[in-house]
């Protein structure tokens, strides 16, 4: 084993995990309030408040961190953890670029990458129980049930691209990528990045930590670094989802001089839907939570059913 | 790396269980888009014809040889389809026809908003005597699942003694018993001791099938396959490739051992022999009786045909190490659930009592180890799933403001109300004592007859011991009907549907017929006595 | 890595839920243990597998299905159990005692000792 | 086989990886942050008011049944993964495909039970 | 004589069979219009009783006319039809010498026995009505004969125990006194366990030698069998059917039973199935495994002559100290039993002899015996000696001197006046013993002469005492109302029985030359 080969993507991996997320996160503030008319941030850093979140970061470092006195204080304080950690671990499994830009190829890199993600939406639900809130145990009852109907569609819409590609590695997936697969999954991209959206709990999903109803979900009892970390797992999983998002569906780093430019191609489309998740953000007001149900189940997993029989087929009478 | 083989399926050798299979997924879509009224008979139309025409597959196939010359191994490897498999797969089918009209019977509780019920829950999730049941009756709801349930249990059923591999063995098994335990939990009438029932149940069915699993995996070990015949070439000691450098952990005995120690326990369980019957009389009281009689009567027959394969099959290399085992166990189940029934007050708790010493009976079948054994076992568990079914079934006609009235004090004097229902019930109570002419003995003489064949004479001596045992008990039931003067509040017999008439009647057909003419029924037994290796 | 340490483990972790199941008054617990005895001999399997080279990975497919069959499980087990858990607001397991077998000849055994809700008396009106 | 574990090792490097940070991040806060509890900011949070109730409440048995779908649904769904690397492999072809649909046919008669059973209706 | 071909006979004997069977599910059903009597539906049932037994009894007696005597030890009106060929089981029929006489007995018996049925009907408090009595009379007489009648084990299992159910039912339903349910129960109880051990000695003779048949089994004389296998068959069936016979100690069920049983039952009883377990010994155990009975027939002797003197004793205290006439009559029973069960343990042509014809004989006198006590008992409310005697006697002589009379005669017949039929059984059982079989020890068999002959001593001193007691006495100076004498049914009931009592006694050699032919094929190597 190379120490040094693996130290050197081990260490990009978590400056692209601590750096991405703070520009997405730059990027809503900025984008969002320019949809609002407003302007956003300025003043941090000076130019266009670009230090923004770092100040937050700041601020949120000697913010008091109390815990509530009815709470499971070992796993209330291990909650942020949990929900932070797995994104990270994700991370090192999406491919950047050809032959070999990946922090670590994994055999089976979907399923891994998938259950990774499953684990990260967890530490919403503990903390919403550790923090003996009603409020807190009722967003995070709302969380699980929002992973729990996501999550399917989200693994058959994955299972479709594992289906054209034949395997389940995510630099092979990608080996094997043609053009045309970008309408020929298109459904199942669809399916796969509203999915991500709900399990996010980003808007319109946002009904577990909607603030006027239940203050702020699991999250109502945290403050300081805990929250904080809580929100960068947050913006971390966007980071996840999209580039899981243009890795399996839209070709990531194919493009136009793929070989020398195929991480800007993958940083690019990532961008991009980063960007949607913004966007979806000011677009549409909030869903009712019985609504996301019934959205989950009678339109994503059918979609994906269909998407899959599509796959099938397609790939039967081709192959 | 890839030697995966396309898998080639004999869609006909499988149709039996296919059918089945498909009209459960037909029940559940009849569940979800016919209206509420048209339920009832769809679902028993389409149970009825799914399974006779299962049993006609079962007949088809065992008429064109499959049960004998032609017998085969089927699904790559998955099933078997042979003469025990067909034999025991035509009686589940039939057991579970029967069943279906058992649960079908709707005359026995009083109607209910003018319309009437059957003997389960309307709403099973609801609180009993809460607002949401009252609701839900008043509605005139019924749960139809029942029968989807049950053709999937059966399902479970028809592949449990065909399995070929421990993954459909475990994956049978699995698909018998979740239906089941459900199925325990929809009592109308004391729902809270048919929930419990269920509890326990599931519990200890979890617990067990964890045992068996773990036993799977064991053996796994020990062989590096799942399929029994390379299982048994391993124990044989033929093993096709060893590894070399794996030698030390394939063919280690100690994993072959432990494991098979266990996969047995598994299937001992669901036969319910002592001391794995833990669970029998609770369940057998608490789940709503219909299913009860089916329970009692299909579980059996298909855990012996699993266990009998498995014994057959894939250990019989092993035979010195698990015969003594056995004895004991039989021994055990014969003389335990004898004599234990005898101080059981509750009918439906003395026939659960009185079913783990037929375990024992059927075992003593098992533990022949010959081919004779097998064709013994196989007609011992047609005759006892009929004569338990009818057994049953009669319980369920004995009523009073409470529902089912179990208690034996209840029945006291019953021979004389309903000397006609009472001489049936008192038929069932002989054949399961084995009396002569009934099929009970024509059972126990096949099974005992085939253990002292096999040397197993000491078998023989406790088991007729512990008839004899038992039949004090069954008598003492007799003697109850017929020579007690009825208590004055005591329990009423309704008059069923032809429903419930058929199921006694046919009971009591094929008890008389199996014990009067066994002779047709003891050829196809012993046609059926090879297995497909 | 040798077979042993796998085996061994998973050895530790049935046994565990061995001693689970029949020292756990809570049914959900007794789930629990039933379920970690489940996933020892998914650990049993995969490692076999591995350890054996089985070129058809038996022992994996074998995990697969048992992860869906203990899932379809523990979905049917709590089912049940919330069921009673709801009627008797409890789901201890050695409190479900309406079935055994006793000593006495009391004609109807059906009643269970009178809980909180009265639920024995419940069950009699549902007609 | 040592590839087959490589590749976890360094995944599970990442997680320790992770696992400092946070650690590190707590502790570093803890250094940083002042710490003044009083009754007040020790109480549960309901806006403002003083909490009402337990802060473990009963919820409805909705949950539950959510739960059991996904279980059975995503869990069914492996079964898709290891056949779809392998269904359009040589000799294999429309019979498997056909087979898988059978598969998930069984899994949409269950979604179309439970959607006509009304479970999917938030009531 | 009669001579009828071999169909014909088996015809005859299946009709006799199954007559009963089928006249049993007739009883349970509405009679047909045009039987309909002027007495109502229970006289319709009773009557229909009297006409399947008598149709029985007449084809019996045919049957035993077209017997070919000549050939009394081979099987006539054979019937060998395969029935379960899976176990070698068959539906095995036929009689010879040794089985015809107690199938004309039985169906004479049971002939009489609804004959008493139609004139004094059963009734009592609690008790059904009469149609359930009659099927149960007429199962009770399908069980008896096909006892006599099987040539397979398996059957003959089959048959022992179809009597058990009727007879527990007559015991318990119309039985009388409080103690009957207990009975009941009691002799089910001790039957059941029999047969049980029984079903063990037979499935072990089956299985071991192959087969089930009594006749090829008879044949091989036990040569297919180990010594072990042999003693322990004998073991077992010989216990089984030594509850029932009864032996001395098993046979503590037989007072209670009479004492309980209503007369009907109690003449079937003491006449016919105490004579299945003699039979069985002598059908089955003896030429079946003829060396475990060499090695347990010392032991069945002493058993018996302890039985002949302990049940004597007990008759002789019952008497004394005025006990129930019924239970005295079936301790007489086990007294008489014992002879029959020495009989058969000196393995000899006399013995065997000796002990069917003492079966016989018995039947027709202790038939007769519980006939007049249960008529005793309808005249004066009683069957206690000494509620009947008092000091003195009761005085049947005088008060009712016909039935008085008929009375002493039973007495001494059973007693064993030669010229008798009792006589000849216990002669010939005797004889037997003097000169028991080979290998048997010869010393221990003078030790059961010296002692049966004891108890043919003890059983006069007992059976003169009830004579003195009951019949004497001195006729109380119109302190007594006359007790009604013999009816007219009652002659027509008695009448047969005495007559062949007295035949029997005359001409013993009618039934003995009917026996020992066929005696003489089950003990092939025995001389005397």
């Amino acid at each position: 084993m190379d120490w040094l080969d693996v130290a050197v993507r081990v260490l990009a991996v978590l400056v692209a995990f601590l750096v991405l997320p703070l520009l997405v996160g730059q990027l809503e503030h900025k984008a969002m309030a320019h949809m609002q008319g407003r302007v956003g941030p300025m003043h941090a850093g000076g130019f266009h408040g670009w230090a923004q979140l770092v100040a937050d970061g700041v601020k949120f470092a000697q913010k008091e961190d109390t815990i509530p006195d009815g709470a499971d204080r070992l796993i209330f304080r291990l909650a942020p953890g949990v929900a932070l950690v797995p994104y990270l671990v994700v991370l090192i499994a999406i491919p950047l670029g050809p032959d070999g830009m990946v922090g670590q190829a994994v055999d089976a890199g979907i399923f891994f990458v998938l259950a990774a993600l499953g684990v990260g939406v967890l530490g919403s639900l503990i903390a919403g129980w550790a923090s003996a809130n009603k409020y807190a145990l009722l967003g995070g009852l709302r969380t699980a049930a929002q992973l729990m109907a996501y999550e399917l569609p989200l693994l058959l819409a994955a299972a479709s691209v594992a289906m054209a590609a034949g395997t389940l590695s995510l630099p092979g997936i990608l080996d094997a990528f043609e053009w045309w697969w970008v309408p020929w999954q298109l459904v199942g991209a669809f399916v796969f990045f509203t999915a991500g959206l709900a399990e996010l709990q980003r808007p319109p999903f946002d009904a577990p930590i909607a603030p006027e109803e239940i203050i702020f979900g699991a999250y109502t009892e945290y403050s300081g670094l805990r929250f904080a970390l809580f929100l960068l797992a947050e913006y971390a999983g966007i980071v996840v989802v999209s580039a899981l998002t243009a890795v399996l569906f839209l070709g990531g780093w194919h493009g136009p001089w793929s070989d020398q430019l195929g991480w800007l191609w993958t940083l690019l489309k990532t961008g991009v839907l980063c960007f949607v998740v913004i966007w979806a953000r000011v677009a549409w007001p909030r869903l009712r939570a019985d609504q996301i149900q019934k959205f989950a189940w009678t339109v994503l997993v059918p979609l994906a059913l269909a998407q899959i029989a599509f796959t099938g087929v397609i790939k039967v009478v081709t192959g | 790396m890839n030697d995966l083989q396309a898998p080639d399926i004999e869609w006909v050798a499988l149709s039996p269980s296919l059918i089945v299979f498909g009209a459960a997924i037909l029940g559940v879509l009849i569940e979800a888009f016919l209206p509420r009224k048209q339920r009832y008979y769809a679902e028993v139309a389409v149970s009825t014809l799914a399974l006779a025409g299962a049993f006609a597959a079962v007949v088809g196939l065992a008429a064109s040889g499959h049960g004998t010359d032609d017998a085969q191994v089927a699904g790559m490897g998955a099933l078997a389809v042979d003469g025990p498999a067909l034999f025991l797969q035509g009686v589940l089918c039939l057991v579970g026809l029967v069943s279906v009209l058992l649960f079908a019977e709707r005359r026995l509780e009083p109607a209910l908003h003018g319309a009437s019920v059957d003997s389960f829950a309307a709403a099973p999730a609801a609180v009993p005597g809460g607002p949401a049941e009252r609701e839900a009756e008043k509605a005139g709801w019924t749960t139809t699942e029942i029968f989807p349930l049950l053709l999937f249990a059966v399902g479970g059923m028809l592949l449990f003694p065909a399995a070929n591999d421990l993954l459909v063995l475990f994956i049978a098994l699995e698909v018998l018993s979740l239906p089941l335990y459900l199925l325990c939990a929809l009592a109308r009438r004391r729902r809270l001791l048919s929930q419990e029932a269920a509890v326990k149940y599931f519990l200890l069915g979890a617990f067990a099938s964890a045992f068996l699993l773990f036993g799977v995996a064991l053996l796994y070990g020990y062989a590096g396959t799942v399929s029994y015949a390379g299982i048994a070439d391993v124990v044989s000691g033929e093993p096709g490739a060893i590894e070399p450098g794996l030698a030390g952990t394939m063919g280690n005995d100690a994993l072959l051992l432990i494991g098979g120690a266990m996969l047995v326990m598994g299937l001992l369980f669901k036969v319910g022999a002592v001391p794995f019957h833990m669970w029998t009389p609770d369940v057998y009281q608490g789940a709503p009786t219909p299913v009860t009689g089916f329970m009692a009567a299909a579980t059996k027959v298909a855990a012996f045909g699993a266990l009998l394969r498995l014994l057959y099959v894939v250990l019989p290399g092993l035979r010195w190490d698990w015969e003594p085992v056995l004895w004991g166990v039989t021994i055990a189940s014969m003389v335990g659930g004898a004599v234990v029934a005898i101080t059981q007050t509750d009918v439906k708790r003395l026939l659960a009592y009185s079913s783990i010493a037929h375990a024992g009976f059927i075992l003593a079948g098992v533990v022949a180890v010959t081919e004779d054994g097998v064709s013994s076992v196989l007609f011992y568990l047609g005759a006892y799933s009929f004569v338990t079914l009818g057994a049953f079934a009669v319980v369920t006609l004995v009523r009073d403001s409470g529902g089912e009235a179990t208690h034996l004090s209840k029945w006291a004097g019953l021979g004389r109300r309903s000397p006609l229902l009472a001489s049936v019930f008192a038929l069932f109570l002989l054949a399961f004592a084995g009396i002569p002419l009934t099929s009970g003995f024509a059972g126990k003489f096949a099974v005992f007859r085939a253990a002292a064949d096999s040397g197993a004479m000491g078998l023989v001596v406790v088991g007729v011991l512990a008839s004899a045992i038992a039949a004090f008990f069954y008598i003492r039931v007799i003697v109850l009907m017929f020579f007690s003067e009825p208590k004055a509040d005591g329990p009423s017999v309704v008059i069923p549907s032809p429903l419930t008439s058929t199921v006694v009647g046919l009971a009591a057909v094929v008890t008389i017929v199996l014990g009067v003419a066994p002779q047709f029924f003891l050829d196809l037994a012993g046609q059926a006595g090879v297995f497909v290796h | 890595m040798h077979l042993v340490y796998p085996a061994v483990l998973s050895s530790l972790l049935f046994c565990v839920g061995v001693y689970g199941v029949l020292a756990r008054r809570n049914a959900i617990l007794v789930l629990m243990s039933v379920e970690l005895m489940l996933a020892a001999v998914s650990l049993n399997l995969v490692a076999f597998d591995v350890w054996l080279g089985d070129e058809v990975h038996s022992g994996q497919v074998l995990t697969l299905f048992l992860i869906a069959l203990a899932a379809a499980e523990i979905g049917v087990g709590l089912a049940i159990v919330l069921l009673v858990h709801r009627e008797r607001g409890s789901s201890a397991v050695d409190r479900l005692r309406a079935l055994a077998d006793r000593d006495g000849n009391e004609p109807d055994r059906a009643g269970p000792e009178p809980g909180p809700e009265g639920a024995a008396s419940r069950e009699t009106t549902t007609t | 086989m040592p590839d087959y574990f490589h590749g976890y090792t360094v995944v599970g490097l990442v997680a320790v990886v992770g696992v400092l940070f946070v650690a590190f991040a707590f502790l570093a806060g803890r250094l940083l942050r002042p710490s003044v509890p009083t009754p007040e900011k020790l109480m549960v949070y309901e806006c403002g008011v003083d909490p009402v109730g337990e802060g473990w409440a009963h919820t409805q048995v909705r949950y539950y049944i959510y739960a059991f779908l996904y279980v059975i649904f995503a869990v069914d769904a492996v079964f898709l993964f290891p056949w779809a690397t392998v269904f359009a492999a040589d000799g294999f072809g429309a019979a498997t495909l056909v087979e898988m649909f059978v598969f998930l046919g069984f899994l949409s008669v269950g979604l179309l039970y439970a959607w006509r059973k009304g479970v999917l209706t938030w009531t | 004589m009669i001579t009828l071909s071999g169909t014909a006979q088996q015809a005859l004997l299946l009709a006799a069979l199954g007559l009963p069977l089928v006249g049993a599910l007739a009883a349970l059903l509405p009679a047909p219009p045009g039987l309909r009597g002027p007495g109502g539906p229970e006289r319709d049932v009773l009557r229909h009783g009297v006409t399947v037994t008598g149709a029985v009894l007449a084809m019996t007696v045919v049957l035993a006319f077209a017997f070919d005597h000549a050939r009394a030890g081979a099987v006539q009106a054979e019937t060998d039809v395969a029935w379960v060929p899976a176990w070698n089981v068959r539906l095995h029929l036929g009689v010879d010498g040794i089985s015809l006489p107690l199938l004309v007995m039985t169906a004479l018996l049971t002939f009489l026995a609804a004959l008493h049925a139609y004139f004094r009907p059963p009734t009592g408090p609690g008790t059904p009505g009469p149609r359930a009595f009659v099927a149960l009379l007429l199962l009770l007489e399908t069980g008896m004969l096909a006892t006599f009648a099987v040539l397979d084990l398996v059957l003959f299992f089959l048959a022992f125990e179809t009597v058990l159910i009727p007879m527990y039912f007559l015991i318990a339903r119309w039985g009388n006194g409080p103690e009957r349910a207990a009975a009941a129960r009691k002799f089910v109880l001790y039957t059941v366990l029999g047969s049980v051990l029984m079903l063990l000695g037979l499935l072990l003779v089956g299985l071991r030698a192959g087969t089930f048949d009594m006749l090829s089994l008879a044949q091989a004389q036990g040569s297919g069998l180990t010594r072990t296998t042999q003693i322990l068959a004998v073991l077992a069936i010989g216990l089984g059917l030594a509850v029932k016979a009864p032996m001395w100690p098993l046979h503590s069920w037989l007072p209670a039973a009479h004492t309980a049983a209503p007369t009907v039952g109690s003449v079937l009883l003491a006449g016919v199935l105490l004579k299945m377990g003699a039979y069985g010994l002598v059908r089955i155990a003896l030429p079946v495994a003829p060396e475990g009975m060499r090695v347990l027939a010392p032991y069945l002797g002493a058993f018996a002559v302890v039985g002949i003197v302990y049940g004597s004793l007990a008759c002789l205290s019952l008497v004394r100290t005025g006990g129930d006439l019924k239970r005295l009559i079936a301790y007489s029973s086990v007294g008489h039993m014992g002879f029959v069960l020495l009989g058969v343990a000196t393995m000899t042509h006399s013995g065997v002899n000796g002990a069917l014809f003492a079966g016989v004989a018995h039947g027709l006198i202790t038939g007769l015996l519980f006939f007049l006590v249960g008529a005793l008992k309808e005249r004066t409310g009683s069957t206690d000696i000494g509620a009947l005697a008092g000091e003195a006697g009761a005085a049947l002589y005088g008060r009712a001197p016909r039935f008085g009379g008929l009375l002493a005669f039973a007495a001494v017949a059973s007693l064993g006046l030669p010229g008798l039929a009792g006589f000849w059984g216990e002669l010939l059982a005797m004889l037997g013993a003097f000169h028991p079989g080979d290998e048997l020890s010869r010393p221990a068999f003078w030790t059961y002469l010296a002692v049966a002959a004891l108890g043919t001593l003890l059983t006069a001193a007992y059976l003169l005492l009830v004579v003195r007691r009951v019949c004497m006495g001195p006729t109380p100076a119109g302190g007594v109302k006359p007790l009604p004498d013999l009816a007219g049914h009652e002659y027509a009931v008695y009448t047969p029985l005495v007559a062949l009592t007295v035949l029997a006694g005359l001409w013993p050699a009618v039934l003995v030359n009917l026996t020992d032919p066929a005696v003489q094929l089950l003990l092939p190597g025995v001389v005397r």
